[in-house]
């Protein structure tokens, strides 16, 4: 397990260098640099202080000596400077995956104990009216944009009067009013991840009583009960989990409009000023960051896998 | 069979929905006894089988008939009484075809063993190892000790059913329904299981009820036979003397359609197949296949009715037949 | 081996032939290991035959037929036959196969009448109305109404499906038709009507049939010759008759032995048993692949060299007990 | 793709029509399907010839009638400059399905293709993309999208681009994994004995197996991609104005938040009226493809 | 409640944008430099009172107590005042302000400083001693006062120069409130200064706030939530009229300021480009857009645009006269002028838009519909901000629509728009005529001589220029609750005003 866990770790790091290369080389095709907008507010400019500027964040260096310079330093645990502000990348990624990591996490358990839930009693009624009920909705909020469910949640609050409260206050300094301010961001990302795992435990718990050992577990007296939670759920749980894995990636794309509109200060919110200040470090340590996210995430699910099935177990050992 | 039987099906009828899959089966086994329930594939043995067990899933129900475990009627109890009657498991124990699907992956093969086991009172940790090895011991699993904490895919095929058959006999039950226990193992393996299976029957005194489409594991394994076709048993009687001497067309033509091993010459081949339930033909169900068929055959359903012998037999010409196989 | 040195009464020369599937692990789909599914397998297949080859559930046959249909590579040894072959085109109309599952060896997206015209397609045999004609006469070949043209598969029983599959392969009109378990899957009245039908088609258009099965009945009824199989090779050979009914080899005597027969006066008890299980091809016993099962085991028996003997046309494998290594 | 390609299609034309109208009969005979596939013509027919169903220019500024509450005048109101939401909000609805119907077709084609080659053939080839899939699949799919679409520009045919590369991958795994299983089928062994190429088993017996899961999978992915064009040009790098995409609209909404509703609620409702039905059509195909069922 | 000022208490200022870093010298953006003025002073800064107007410059004496200007013009003396210590923030500590500061600030903003602009004309910077300093000009610029003033002319310790500490994150300034602590993108606190210069006409101690904290908020919906909820004392950004109302409608009594802005959008036309190097064709366009009623439907208030932006009151064009050039629409004229170039039947081009935000974007497509009535296809296209500043100054678009940058001069709009090799000369403009004018009004000492000058040229430039079409500067509001008094907002950044604020309880 633990040779399959890093074995993946350093693949995992082989596509994040390919990765920084794609967005390093791309993102130079945006036009206009940084020293663009220092100075974007400026009167008379003479192009000798913007050459000396770039030439001071070695931008005027060729492309390949760049990346190599930038290489070395993320070899060496050292993300860069901001271009923008000044401050080390690696601080500004650590404060801004905070909040974004609380949002998808909250997210994701919000999600899946409402999916997960609701999908096995789905299951367990089948064909009743409360299963008609539960996939209408899932079938609903599956289809509710992440962005529309952010700004109708914002809605609501208004038209309540409701304020989250203000400024965004960060876990560590207060985690209460942080609660207040995460809990319905995190609400309207998790209501579609809990539609699809819903729906998803649902199929699964169905097909799985419908399994051989199922009816087997029947026949040899298990109490309905722990037919379907001990032997139903617990083989459901496979393709769940692999739904969960997606769902986290799709939660990833979700904090960075709801962040948006929620005026969290994440990593999407990050990167999306990075982008639009052309902050090359800050972009490329926000992507790597997304790419790690995904990566942790993709071999937590895996890992996971072994927990409940002995066979992937056995096959990674 | 002067013992009152454990197992007493009489007409039994199964539907789904509004198809009759399997329309008036009857048969018996006795205390010790073995019965194989033979026929082609869809003629609803698994059907009759799961019907017996309360496994009936998907919409499946007995419509007709009863089924009476040592004198008492079981066909009309709901699941929740079925288990209160202690029917599920401690007194019916069952094994399935596919050994592989029937364990579940994810729990050990002792884990399983417990449950069957909880059933027999046995519930504390200590007493459920012992009892456990004693089981896969008993069924003839190599390291039955080490065999408890595998999960079923670090066993072979053989030693899941073998697995399979000791967690069906766990909860000590009277009667064991084997639906094609042996389909999916290698000739070599499926005497091994099959010689276990029927060791284990004679020396617990079990009623066994054997599924199978294969003759040959028919006259291996079973006192009585009850030959289906189409959802109906045709004809019942003991092994050796259906083998000997079968009565019934269908029978015959089954029997004679089997390969010889002899080299060279063709097979008496039964011309079609079995019907299905939406183009079940009318009157007796086997007549356009019938080489004796009459006039009468195609309108008058024939019904199982007793003959010399203890045989039973559906058939109209079912005199003439009788006659002319003595 | 150059064309001309095949015999004439022979198709097909196997000779040494192995079949390793890779085991491929990780990132890179590295190959960690092999199957060796087939390990060394020689024999003649001689022109109008049914050569059969049997043995349990994973010992290589499907590999072999596989292989000799050309559809799996050899890591080893040669595949010749009297007319040089070069191309798919070329082998379509010298080996066909009909498989198992007649319903995964259909597409189901695809109606009989296509499904029975693939080959014609394939090789531009017939166009319009032409083929149309070519089909109804191959459907009629199998027995089968010339109103199944526009049937799917799954409309068919498992009888008439495999009477497409067969179809399909007579299109080709091949010299041998490998046929992979094409009855296992069948009731015995459908397989016995398949049966009859192959030996109908096998006098008329002189086929050869290489008869995967794991059904000795089966065999000794309709195949002329036949390759007992274990592990990956071959443990006896011979006359079907000669073999299945004096079979020399332990593994042949126990297989024969495992066999129910439908005789009023068997009985479960009376079988002798083989202990343990067939163990895995990823890394096969040494010396004799059957010696972990072998009720007459020999201390020798694990660095016995596998090699075939010939006696009384029959082949064996080296065996200690046999006395013949 | 020669001769043989023309003649394989040829081939498969009668057969793919005939299946396609008993796939669509089927769809209709279903309750759930049949219900997406009304609320999904509706939508496009509206989008269509919105042009005539339209009171309004959805360009047009009536700059005396700003943030008109819904009335029977203006049914979904008016906008900051005068801007009637109901047609625009079926402008809206036609910009965001031709978006994903570009990026449906442009994925299946290409994805489809990769997948099936990837799939049949397997060995270096398949391990090669397999890995360009997964460096691809490493960001979460808006953030790629973010990023190409920043980097192309604000524009429909860039959000397309965007949004199709993000996409590819999904599909290029899905259909890869389905050609391995199809593969494994005895009649793809019996079609290469009977001497078919590479190509012909591609086409005959790859593609149309794989059109289930790839109408399935483009039903999907037609829903992300609608809900995707609008995410980015909420954020600005999407469809840029004046065209009234449904997230432009959107994102002019939420300075209204509270004080005009209407801005938000009505392109809201169309996204998801759409991606509902889109995703509800996935599901009806997938039961009605479904072998089991059939 | 008091009508007189009291000390003590504290406001919570909202701003739109987080600073990326405290130092003055790296970037001009306005955010940073109004949070570095509640810390920093400058040499001179602009007065501010209920009767001077929000664009208007009245030098008042900050750290400079005076100053004379030689004959010539080239020579300037600053006499510093005594009395200023640094603030009491290591590493400077306390330390006694001198013209040493002075010095190595101008230095350091001459060498690779964004100020290296404001100072181009400045030759040598001496200090004969330490509480005077000498500044000498290569050439007459009546502007240089101006300029000292600036918002970005921020007066530093020289430690800050030296490597002692980093002007990223630490300011130390002579200003009224010490910078305390600073969370990025939550709140950054101030303090006030105790050793503080200023004091109010009644000798009381400035500034009366005893604290300020500042609250990034990016998000507008969060902004009007926290202003609403009383999260936020003072409103500070961009607002828009309508959501001004409702917010009133909940606050009835808050403080309604507003302003015209210092920034104006500009849609420029490149003469490059096929019918626009056709002055009728300019002229046409210009005739063809509605500014008062875009001004009036999209920002619900403002002021015409001019070649000087309106919030510089003194400078820009008369009100009338600005109507009458850029205010009258006219699309029969447009037509007809159209029609003389060889346009009769428009033509089409493309309107690139910088993505300023939503009512920026509501601008460019009223543009566009006005285009449409005079038979011209403006085919819109979106691009972010710094690609098409990119595009501006290589010159490949047809017509770039955009918000100017927020001068303070005049000189600062026409150097930068009609200067040959300028930057913000997208239209690439070459009059030599217009350039000596340009030059001229630089050396005229006179206001009055300088303010006709200025005119003359905008009115040359509309006449015979017309590459860059001023549109429209909005009116910015800065509502603040009513506890808050005396809060005038004033065009320099720096909340020059913040000191003399007081808040009632
Ligand atoms: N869950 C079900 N729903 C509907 N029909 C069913 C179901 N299970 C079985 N049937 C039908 O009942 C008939 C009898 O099936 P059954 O499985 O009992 O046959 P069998 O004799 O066991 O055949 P085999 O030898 O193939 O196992 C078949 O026609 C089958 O299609
Ligand atoms: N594609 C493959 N990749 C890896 N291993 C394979 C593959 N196909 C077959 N094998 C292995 O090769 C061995 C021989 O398989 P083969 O299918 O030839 O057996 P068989 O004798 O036909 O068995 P059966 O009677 O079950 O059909 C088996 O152990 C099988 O697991
Ligand atoms: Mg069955
Ligand atoms: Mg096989």
């Amino acid at each position: 397990m633990l040779t399959f866990a890093l074995r993946r770790a350093v693949l995992g790091i082989f596509v994040l260098f390919a990765v920084s290369v794609l967005v390093f080389v791309a993102f130079r095709f945006i036009p206009g640099d940084i020293v663009d907008q220092q100075l974007s507010e400026a009167g008379a400019v003479t192009p000798e202080l913007v050459a000396q500027k770039r030439a001071e964040m070695g931008l005027d260096k060729p492309l390949l000596v760049q990346f190599t310079e930038w290489g070395r330093g993320v070899i060496q645990g050292d993300l860069g400077n901001s271009l923008w502000t000044g401050r080390p990348v690696l601080d500004q990624i650590r404060s801004a995956l905070v909040p974004t990591l609380q949002l998808s996490m909250l997210g994701i358990i919000i999600g899946a104990v409402l999916g997960i839930g609701s999908g096995v009693a789905s299951a367990l009624w089948t064909g009743t009216p409360a299963d008609v009920a539960l996939r209408m909705a899932s079938t609903v909020f599956l289809a509710i944009p992440q962005l529309w469910m952010g700004l109708m949640t914002l809605t609501g609050l208004a038209a309540i009067g409701y304020y989250i409260p203000i400024p965004y206050r960060p876990l560590m300094s207060d985690p209460l009013t942080n609660l207040q301010q995460i809990i319905f961001p995190a609400l309207a990302l998790s209501l579609g991840v809990a539609a699809a795992l819903s729906r998803m435990t649902r199929s699964a718990m169905l097909e799985v009583t419908g399994a051989d050992f199922i009816r087997a577990a029947r026949a040899r007296g298990v109490s309905p009960g722990d037919v379907y939670m001990r032997h139903g759920l617990k083989n459901a749980m496979i393709p769940v989990l692999t739904l969960l894995g997606t769902q986290f990636s799709n939660l990833l794309s979700g904090t960075v409009i709801i962040e948006q509109i929620f005026n969290i200060p994440g990593l999407g919110n990050l990167l999306f000023e990075a982008v639009a200040n052309r902050d090359y470090p800050t972009v490329q340590a926000a992507v790597l960051t997304y790419g790690l996210l995904t990566i942790v995430v993709n071999l937590l699910v895996d890992l996971s896998y072994g927990l409940v099935d002995p066979r992937i177990r056995e096959a990674r050992s | 069979m002067a013992a009152p039987p454990v197992l007493d099906v009489q007409g039994l009828a199964v539907t789904y929905g509004t198809l009759e899959v399997c329309s008036d089966v009857s048969f018996s086994v006795g205390r010790g006894r073995s019965l194989a329930l033979i026929g082609e594939s869809g003629s609803g043995k698994s059907v009759t089988v799961l019907a017996i067990a309360g496994l009936l899933g998907g919409g499946g129900a007995i419509a007709r008939g009863s089924v009476t475990l040592e004198g008492a009627e079981i066909s009309r109890l709901s699941p929740k009484e079925r288990r209160r009657a202690r029917l599920m498991g401690r007194r019916i124990g069952m094994i399935f075809q596919n050994p592989s699907r029937a364990l579940d992956p994810v729990y050990t093969i002792g884990q399983q063993l417990n449950e069957a086991l909880a059933l027999t009172g046995i519930t504390a940790k200590a007493d459920c190892r012992r009892k456990g090895t004693e089981w896969l011991r008993h069924v003839g699993l190599p390291d039955p000790e080490e065999a408890l904490d595998r999960y079923p895919h670090q066993l072979s095929g053989g030693q899941r059913q073998r697995a399979m058959i000791a967690i069906a006999l766990a909860s000590e039950p009277e009667i064991l329904i084997a639906d094609e226990p042996t389909t999916a193992l290698d000739v070599t393996i499926q005497a091994q299981v099959l010689n276990l299976i029927r060791r284990l029957q004679r020396e617990l005194n079990l009623a066994l009820v054997l599924v199978t489409h294969d003759f040959g594991v028919v006259a291996a394994m079973a006192d009585d036979v009850a030959v289906m076709y189409a959802g109906q048993v045709v004809e019942v009687g003991a092994v050796a003397d259906i083998i000997r001497r079968p009565v019934h067309p269908y029978t015959r033509a089954l029997l004679s359609s089997l390969p010889t091993g002899k080299p060279g010459g063709r097979i008496e081949a039964l011309a079609g197949s079995v019907p299905t339930a939406v183009d079940m033909p009318s009157g007796c169900r086997f007549h356009p296949r019938c080489g004796i068929a009459e006039g009468k055959c195609s309108v008058t359903a024939p019904r199982l009715e007793p003959s010399t012998y203890g045989r039973l037999l559906r058939c109209l010409n079912a005199e003439e037949l009788r006659a002319h196989a003595i | 081996m150059p064309a001309g040195a095949v015999p004439a009464d022979t198709l097909l020369t196997v000779k040494d032939v192995s079949v390793r599937y890779p085991i491929r692990r990780g990132f890179f789909q590295r190959v960690v290991g092999h199957v060796g599914a087939v390990d060394g397998v020689s024999f003649d297949l001689k022109r109008g035959e049914t050569f059969a080859l049997v043995g349990e559930s994973g010992c290589g046959k499907s590999t072999l037929g596989r292989a000799i249909l050309r559809i799996e590579d050899l890591a080893a040894g040669s595949i010749t036959s009297a007319k040089e072959t070069r191309s798919f085109r070329e082998r379509a109309r010298q080996a066909q196969v009909v498989f198992q599952d007649p319903l995964g060896s259909l597409d189901p997206r695809w109606t009989v009448g296509s499904l029975v015209a693939e080959g014609i397609d394939v090789h531009r045999l017939a166009r319009g109305p032409e083929r149309d004609a070519m089909v109804r006469t191959l459907l009629s070949q199998v027995e089968l109404p010339a109103s199944a043209v526009h049937k799917f598969p799954h409309e068919l029983s498992g009888g008439q499906q495999q009477r497409v599959a067969i179809a399909r392969a007579l299109a080709m009109r091949p010299e041998l038709i490998v046929l992979d378990e094409a009855t296992s899957a069948l009731d015995v009245s459908v397989q016995a009507q398949i049966l009859n039908l192959l030996k109908d088609l096998q006098v008329e258009y002189g086929l050869t049939y290489l008869f995967v099965s794991h059904d000795l009945t089966v065999v000794g009824q309709f195949a002329d010759r036949v390759a007992v199989m274990y592990l990956g090779r071959i443990m006896e050979m011979g006359r079907a008759s000669d073999v299945l009914t004096a079979p020399q080899h332990p593994y042949t005597r126990a297989l024969l032995a495992s066999s129910l027969k439908v005789d009023a006066e068997a009985r479960i008890e009376t079988i002798p048993l083989l202990t343990g299980d067939v163990p895995s091809l990823r890394n096969p016993p040494s010396g004799c692949r059957f010696r972990g099962r072998c009720p007459v085991v020999q201390p020798g028996c694990a660095s016995l060299d596998f090699r075939m003997t010939t006696s009384g046309g029959r082949q064996i494998a080296a065996c200690l007990a046999h006395g013949n290594s | 793709m020669s001769h043989a390609a023309q003649a394989i299609a040829e081939d498969i034309a009668p057969r793919r029509a005939s299946r396609t109208r008993k796939i669509l009969a089927a769809l209709i005979r279903q309750p759930v399907g049949c219900t997406a596939l009304v609320f999904l013509t509706v939508i496009l027919v509206m989008a269509l010839v919105a042009p005539l169903v339209s009171p309004y220019d959805p360009l047009f500024q009536d700059r005396r009638a700003i943030l008109q509450p819904p009335s029977a005048t203006h049914w979904f109101g008016t906008d900051d400059i005068g801007r009637d939401v109901f047609a625009r909000t079926l402008y809206g609805a036609r910009i965001s399905l031709f978006v994903g119907l570009a990026v449906v077709s442009v994925t299946t084609v290409i994805g489809g293709l990769i997948g099936l080659v990837s799939g049949y053939f397997g060995g270096w080839i398949d391990t090669i993309i397999q890995r360009l899939v997964e460096v691809l699949d490493t960001l979460p799919s808006l953030v790629m999208s973010l990023f190409i679409a920043a980097m192309l520009g604000p524009s429909i045919r860039n959000v397309i681009i965007a949004v199709t590369l993000a996409q590819i991958p999904r599909f290029v795994r899905v259909v890869r994994s389905e050609m391995l299983k199809v593969r494994t089928h005895d009649f793809v062994a019996a079609s290469r004995v009977l001497g078919a190429s590479a190509l012909r088993i591609i086409l005959t017996h790859g593609v149309p197996n794989l059109i289930p899961t790839m109408l399935v999978l483009g039903s999907l992915v037609f829903g992300i991609a609608i809900m995707t064009e609008a995410a980015l040009s909420f954020l600005g790098v999407g469809t840029p104005p004046p065209n009234p995409s449904l997230g432009t609209m959107l994102s002019q909404g939420t300075r209204f938040i509270g004080i005009a509703p209407w801005l938000i609620v009505f392109p809201g409702l169309m996204l998801t009226v759409s991606v509902m039905a889109l995703n509800l059509i996935g599901d009806a195909l997938r039961d009605v493809l479904d072998p089991q069922r059939q | 409640a008091q009508d007189s000022p009291q000390s003590g208490g504290m406001v919570r200022i909202n701003v739109h944008a987080e600073v990326p870093n405290f130092d003055p010298l790296a970037s001009t953006e306005f955010g940073k430099h109004s949070r570095l003025g509640l810390a920093l002073s400058k040499l001179i800064d602009w007065t501010t009172g209920p009767d001077i107007g929000y664009g208007q410059f009245v030098p008042e004496p900050s750290l400079a107590k005076s100053w004379e200007i030689s004959e010539d013009g080239l020579t300037y003396t600053l006499h510093l005042r005594e009395d200023v210590v640094w603030q009491d923030v290591a590493p400077v500590s306390g330390r006694p302000f001198t013209a040493e500061d002075v010095v190595a600030t101008f230095e350091a903003m001459r060498n690779g400083g964004v100020q290296e602009g404001l100072l181009a004309d400045v030759a040598e910077i001496t200090a004969p001693d330490d509480h005077t300093v000498v500044l000498r000009l290569n050439q007459r610029n009546v502007v240089l006062l101006q300029n000292l003033a600036h918002q970005n002319m921020w007066i530093l310790p020289k430690e800050a120069f030296d490597g002692t500490y980093d002007r990223n994150t630490t300011v130390i300034g002579t200003g009224p409130w010490i910078m305390t602590t600073n969370e990025p993108g939550v709140a950054t606190r101030y303090e006030r200064n105790p050793t503080y210069f200023g004091k109010a006409e009644d000798g009381t101690q400035l500034p009366y706030l005893d604290s300020v904290e500042i609250l990034p908020i990016t998000d507008l919906n969060a902004r009007i939530m926290a202003f609403r909820s009383g999260q936020v004392d003072i409103w500070f950004g961009p607002l828009n009229m309508t959501q001004m109302a409702a917010i009133q409608k909940q606050l009835p009594d808050l403080n309604d300021i507003r302003t015209v802005s210092n920034t104006q959008t500009e849609l420029y036309l490149n003469p490059a480009f096929e019918p626009f190097s056709d002055l009728r064709v300019r002229q046409a366009i210009n005739m063809a857009i509605d500014r008062q009623a875009l001004g009036e439907v999209i920002r619900g208030g403002g002021e015409l645009g001019g070649v000087v932006g309106p919030a510089l009151s003194a400078q820009t064009l008369p009100t009338d006269e600005r109507i009458a050039l850029y205010g009258t629409p006219d699309a029969e004229g447009a037509r007809a002028l159209l029609a003389e170039a060889g346009y009769p039947d428009g033509f089409s081009f493309e309107l690139t838009a910088l993505n300023y935000g939503e009512e920026f974007m509501r601008e460019a497509e009223w543009i566009q519909q006005d285009l449409a009535e005079i038979g011209v296809t403006a085919e819109l296209r979106m691009i972010d901000k710094l690609a098409g500043m990119t595009l501006g100054q290589e010159g490949g678009f047809e017509a770039l629509f955009l918000v100017m940058s927020p001068f303070a001069e005049a000189d600062e709009y026409l150097s930068t728009h009609y200067l040959p090799g300028a930057n913000r000369n997208y239209s690439k403009v070459d009059d030599p005529e217009l350039t000596a004018m340009i030059e001229e009004q630089r050396t005229i000492a006179d206001p009055e001589a300088r303010q006709q000058k200025l005119w003359e040229i905008q009115r040359y430039i509309a006449e015979n220029v017309q590459t860059t079409l001023p549109i429209w500067a909005s009116e910015l509001l800065h509502p603040s609750h009513a506890r808050v008094h005396d809060w005038r907002p004033m065009m320099p950044q720096g909340f020059p005003s913040l000191t003399e604020v007081w808040v009632s309880e």
